[in-house]
């Protein structure tokens, strides 16, 4: 897979690199490509969930914060079937409700719906031929807010509730309520597969370092028997394990970010607001770029401790 | 220079291999370890070259009492052993030359000195032609050749070899033996476990006899009577 | 990681399984949490192809089947700001349009809006005092379809563009376009990556074997040597690959439909029309059963093909 | 039964390690092949069981030409030769029985005769009490015995072995070519490889020696000369 370079020994150039066969076992290739799929797939898990985070940010704040607080012309409160009020009765509740909240500060404005308006809204419904005055009306309030977080929504909701108990908050978009909850659970599933790929490559490394040991107990403990240092041995062990984490990590995040061109290619002309080019912020392009240093650093450290308990266990 | 004391040894639960076992070399000195098979030859000489501590007993390698001794502490007391396995240990990925160049490196030394030593020594033992091979494409009586070549490129303080020459004919036998006779005269100490009757006969060294797990030393005059004899013979 | 049973020959049982060493290897361990894993992700990159395409499909056609054919009150024919057309123009190729459209095979209704309805849309933007008539009125057609399809949205575009060139069709459903690209997206990203798995695991599969046919060259030559017959030796690697392939694809089956429960936990009372629970159709769950079995007769192929090679090269 | 005619065997693209080697083995006949170390006597052992195929001439085994028989064909040639090799090739991860159980269990023999022939044998070569050990905890000369019982066990029709005592002592290195001696009196064609001159001339079988690449036959009427005047001595 790789061009192996010549490590023999016996010329007198300096460039002695391994007393112990290690880049030439079986398995380097092997575990090269599964560290360059664990980074890819990692690359890829971790930007999909930052992807989604923005995403969610975006359409939870992005579009118009609207919202209409709607004062039912029924009230709940005495019988299962809900006693009607009379429209005065409803008006002089939307106009309180109206009042309390205008002076909320995430609210810019709250403005009563006139009857036309709201007629308007019905008539769809209830035809147009029908008469204002027949039905019991509801009352309504478009507000206006500077920016939608739960917290407010929760808030607008009990000032109303305060003043008439079956008011209802309709935010036009309860199916962003759906969405936003979907992305939040593949974001959730995105950290939790990074996660698991992190844990699996550090095995990995740790569970081939191991083996490799295994397969040269005889040669290892040859060199110790010789009057080798303990570093001596380690540092075989420790560059081995670096360059194929390296190697390994350069293809996958090669690989991730061909991958990641494509899909943008193939859903980045969608020009909508709805779903954000693929296009990461230098926070999470560092993020990204620590993944691979992290990994070179922890599959070193491994390698070493590996070696060492092994070594330690020899008189 | 090492001594034994009361040293005893046991694998695992097993019965013990070794045990009481006393003595002490002497710079210098030049013994044959014998006895039958699976007496415990080549566990006494682990000990020797610290592959292994005693089950108990007290030993001392060049006036250190490795008993308490730190693990660090014997990286330099191994760096002046050398020893010839019963079943050569060679590195079968690396050629002649590394195998033989192997103690060096270790030691750090010049690349320039390795190059001329190794190529030396490798033409003495009969290999001068063969620096680039690898092990596993050898005769068994040159892979033991390695092995001996490696063990005393350094220079060792002390030699252990253990059957040295089971593979190999009687005229490169005699030759190897010639090879640690020299060394022995400039210095180290060796002790060579072996079967061989004849070499043991010629060189007439005094004899360590492992039987039963205990250890018996026979003086050379001893043999000196039975050698003459041969000797007379031919 | 699990239980090794005991292999020791000389129990005159008959339970002898391997000559050669291959369950005692240090990579076994290994190799069933890498088969663990790709089967973990594999079966999770499947399943969401599935979900996201069930999505999509349920997008496309679930929400109402609504559109709006726009005439506007410009042409922009022959200049650059376009000429204003008198309302009664824009009404006569309004209904023209409609008349047209209504015989399309996929078009249910086609309801031409009368200006009050026209000025309850527009009264948002242009306030409740302007009269009617002051100012130039688009056309509006209001179009009922069975089914939205691509095709049938162009069909009609060109349709009404053939009577009036500045015609458009505005399906209010622009978004979920684009939600609808990035599903698909997404749907090919899950497929490549389940491709890219199952490559891997072939590959890990086959190079592992020879890893170990390696290991144990000697091995294998001395039971050559001593006259065993071929079979008798691949046999020994072909089933130790089958148990490591079906012990890695239990655990990783496990696994995902772990964590698959846990994202529909998370997600699944959505309850909303727009998101559909993580639950599969009885094709799909087939699909996802056969990826193991696959999975384990790759393995177990790979492996006897592999030995045989080696075998071949002997004399 | 086997003949050898004008065979030449070289490694890759090495000289020819083996030139023109003819000599043909009678079934039941007894030999020993000598050379110095490298001379080749592995290798013609190799080419013996079949190992290698050689570079050039003629090789009859059991009445078969087997220069162009199929890779199949071979397999019930290789179960009718029983093979010592120098550096044993014991399975490291079986005991001492399911080392020698191995040939008999590759020819699908019932468990019950496996279990009686091993134990026999194995007491037989005085490892009675080892049956459960592994070989990576024996020594030398377990281990040489190991390798000696399993290639004698299935009574093969023609024996190799490969310097088949060099890690044993006269005593038991004795009894092991007793039991070789009764095994070509029951019909076995044997060829032994050592260096160990006593066992050559204590059992006076004729000699194939190796040197150069060519092979020479002393008869046995050559040798008698100089082991009656050695038996003269004692
Ligand atoms: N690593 C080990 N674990 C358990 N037992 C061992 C180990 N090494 C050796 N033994 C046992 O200790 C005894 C002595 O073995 P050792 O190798 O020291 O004998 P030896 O004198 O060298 O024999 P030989 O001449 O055959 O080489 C033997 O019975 C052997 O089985
Ligand atoms: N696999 C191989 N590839 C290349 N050369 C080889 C191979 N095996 C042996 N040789 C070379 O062939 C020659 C003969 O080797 P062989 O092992 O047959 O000698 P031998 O007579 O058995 O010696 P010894 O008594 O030392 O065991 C040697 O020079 C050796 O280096
Ligand atoms: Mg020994
Ligand atoms: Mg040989």
């Amino acid at each position: 897979m790789f061009v192996q370079k010549d490590r023999k020994l016996g010329v007198a150039d300096g460039k002695r690199q391994y007393d112990l066969p290690l880049n030439r076992d079986e398995g380097s290739g092997f575990l090269i490509l599964l560290i360059a799929l664990m980074t890819f797939l990692a690359v890829l898990a971790l930007s999909a969930s930052f992807v989604l985070r923005t995403m969610g940010d975006r359409w939870s704040s992005g579009l118009e914060n609207k919202l209409t607080i709607e004062v039912p012309a029924e009230s709940a409160n005495e019988t299962h079937d809900g006693i009607v009020i009379s429209n005065e009765n409803v008006k002089s509740l939307t106009q309180e409700i109206a009042e309390k909240i205008r002076h909320h500060p995430a609210v810019k404005s709250a403005d009563i719906l006139s009857d036309s308006e709201i007629q308007d809204l019905i008539s769809p419904w209830l035809g147009e031929d029908v008469s204002l005055i027949d039905v019991p009306m509801p009352g309504l309030i478009s507000v206006q807010l500077q920016v939608t977080t739960p917290e407010t929504l929760h808030a607008l909701e009990k000032a109303a509730r305060d003043i008439s108990p079956t008011a209802r908050l309709d935010t036009h978009e309860t199916w962003l309520n759906d969405l936003l909850r979907f992305t939040g659970a593949m974001q959730f599933a995105a950290l939790i597969i990074t996660l698991i790929i992190g844990a699996t490559t550090f095995t990995a490394v740790a569970g081939a370092i191991r083996s490799r040991m295994a397969v040269h107990k005889d040669e290892v403990e040859l060199l110790h028997l010789m009057g080798a240092k303990d570093d001596y041995i380690t540092s075989q062990f420790q560059r081995h394990a670096l360059t194929l984490t390296l190697q390994g990590c350069v293809v996958g995040v090669l690989g991730a970010g061909i991958v990641m061109v494509l899909i943008g290619l193939i859903s980045g002309d969608t020009g909508g607001a709805l779903i954000p080019d693929f296009r990461l912020g230098i926070v999470h392009m560092i993020a990204l770029f620590l993944l691979p240093v992290a990994a070179c650093g922890i599959s070193a450290l491994t390698a070493r401790h590996t070696v060492l308990r092994v070594l330690a266990g020899m008189p | 220079m090492i001594k034994f004391e009361n040293v005893g040894l046991r694998y695992g639960i097993g019965p013990e291999v070794l045990s009481d076992i006393s003595f002490a070399l002497e710079p210098g000195s030049f013994h044959f370890l014998t006895g039958p098979s699976g007496a415990g030859k080549t566990s006494l000489m682990n000990l020797i070259y610290l592959g292994r501590r005693p089950t108990r007993g007290l030993v001392t390698m060049f006036g250190q009492s490795i008993n308490d001794l730190d693990r660090r502490k014997l990286t330099p007391i191994r760096q002046r052993i050398g020893v010839v396995f019963q079943d050569f240990r060679l590195m079968n990925h690396l050629s002649t030359f590394d195998n033989v160049a192997l103690p060096l490196r270790i030691l750090g030394r010049p690349e320039t000195e390795i190059q001329n030593n190794v190529n030396e020594l490798l033409e003495w033992v009969g290999l001068g032609g063969k620096t680039n091979v690898l092990p596993p494409t050898m005769s068994g009586g040159e892979q033991q050749r390695i092995a001996i070549a490696r063990a005393v490129i350094a220079r060792p303080r002390l030699l252990l070899a253990d059957e040295p020459t089971g593979n190999l004919d009687d005229d490169i036998g005699f030759r190897l033996m010639n090879l640690f006779d020299q060394l022995n005269r400039m210095g180290t100490t060796i002790v060579i476990a072996t079967h061989n009757q004849a070499v043991i006969d010629k060189l007439g060294h005094p004899r360590m006899v492992l039987e039963g797990g205990r250890l018996n030393i026979e003086s050379t005059a001893q043999k000196n009577w039975i050698q003459k004899k041969i000797q007379g013979v031919f």
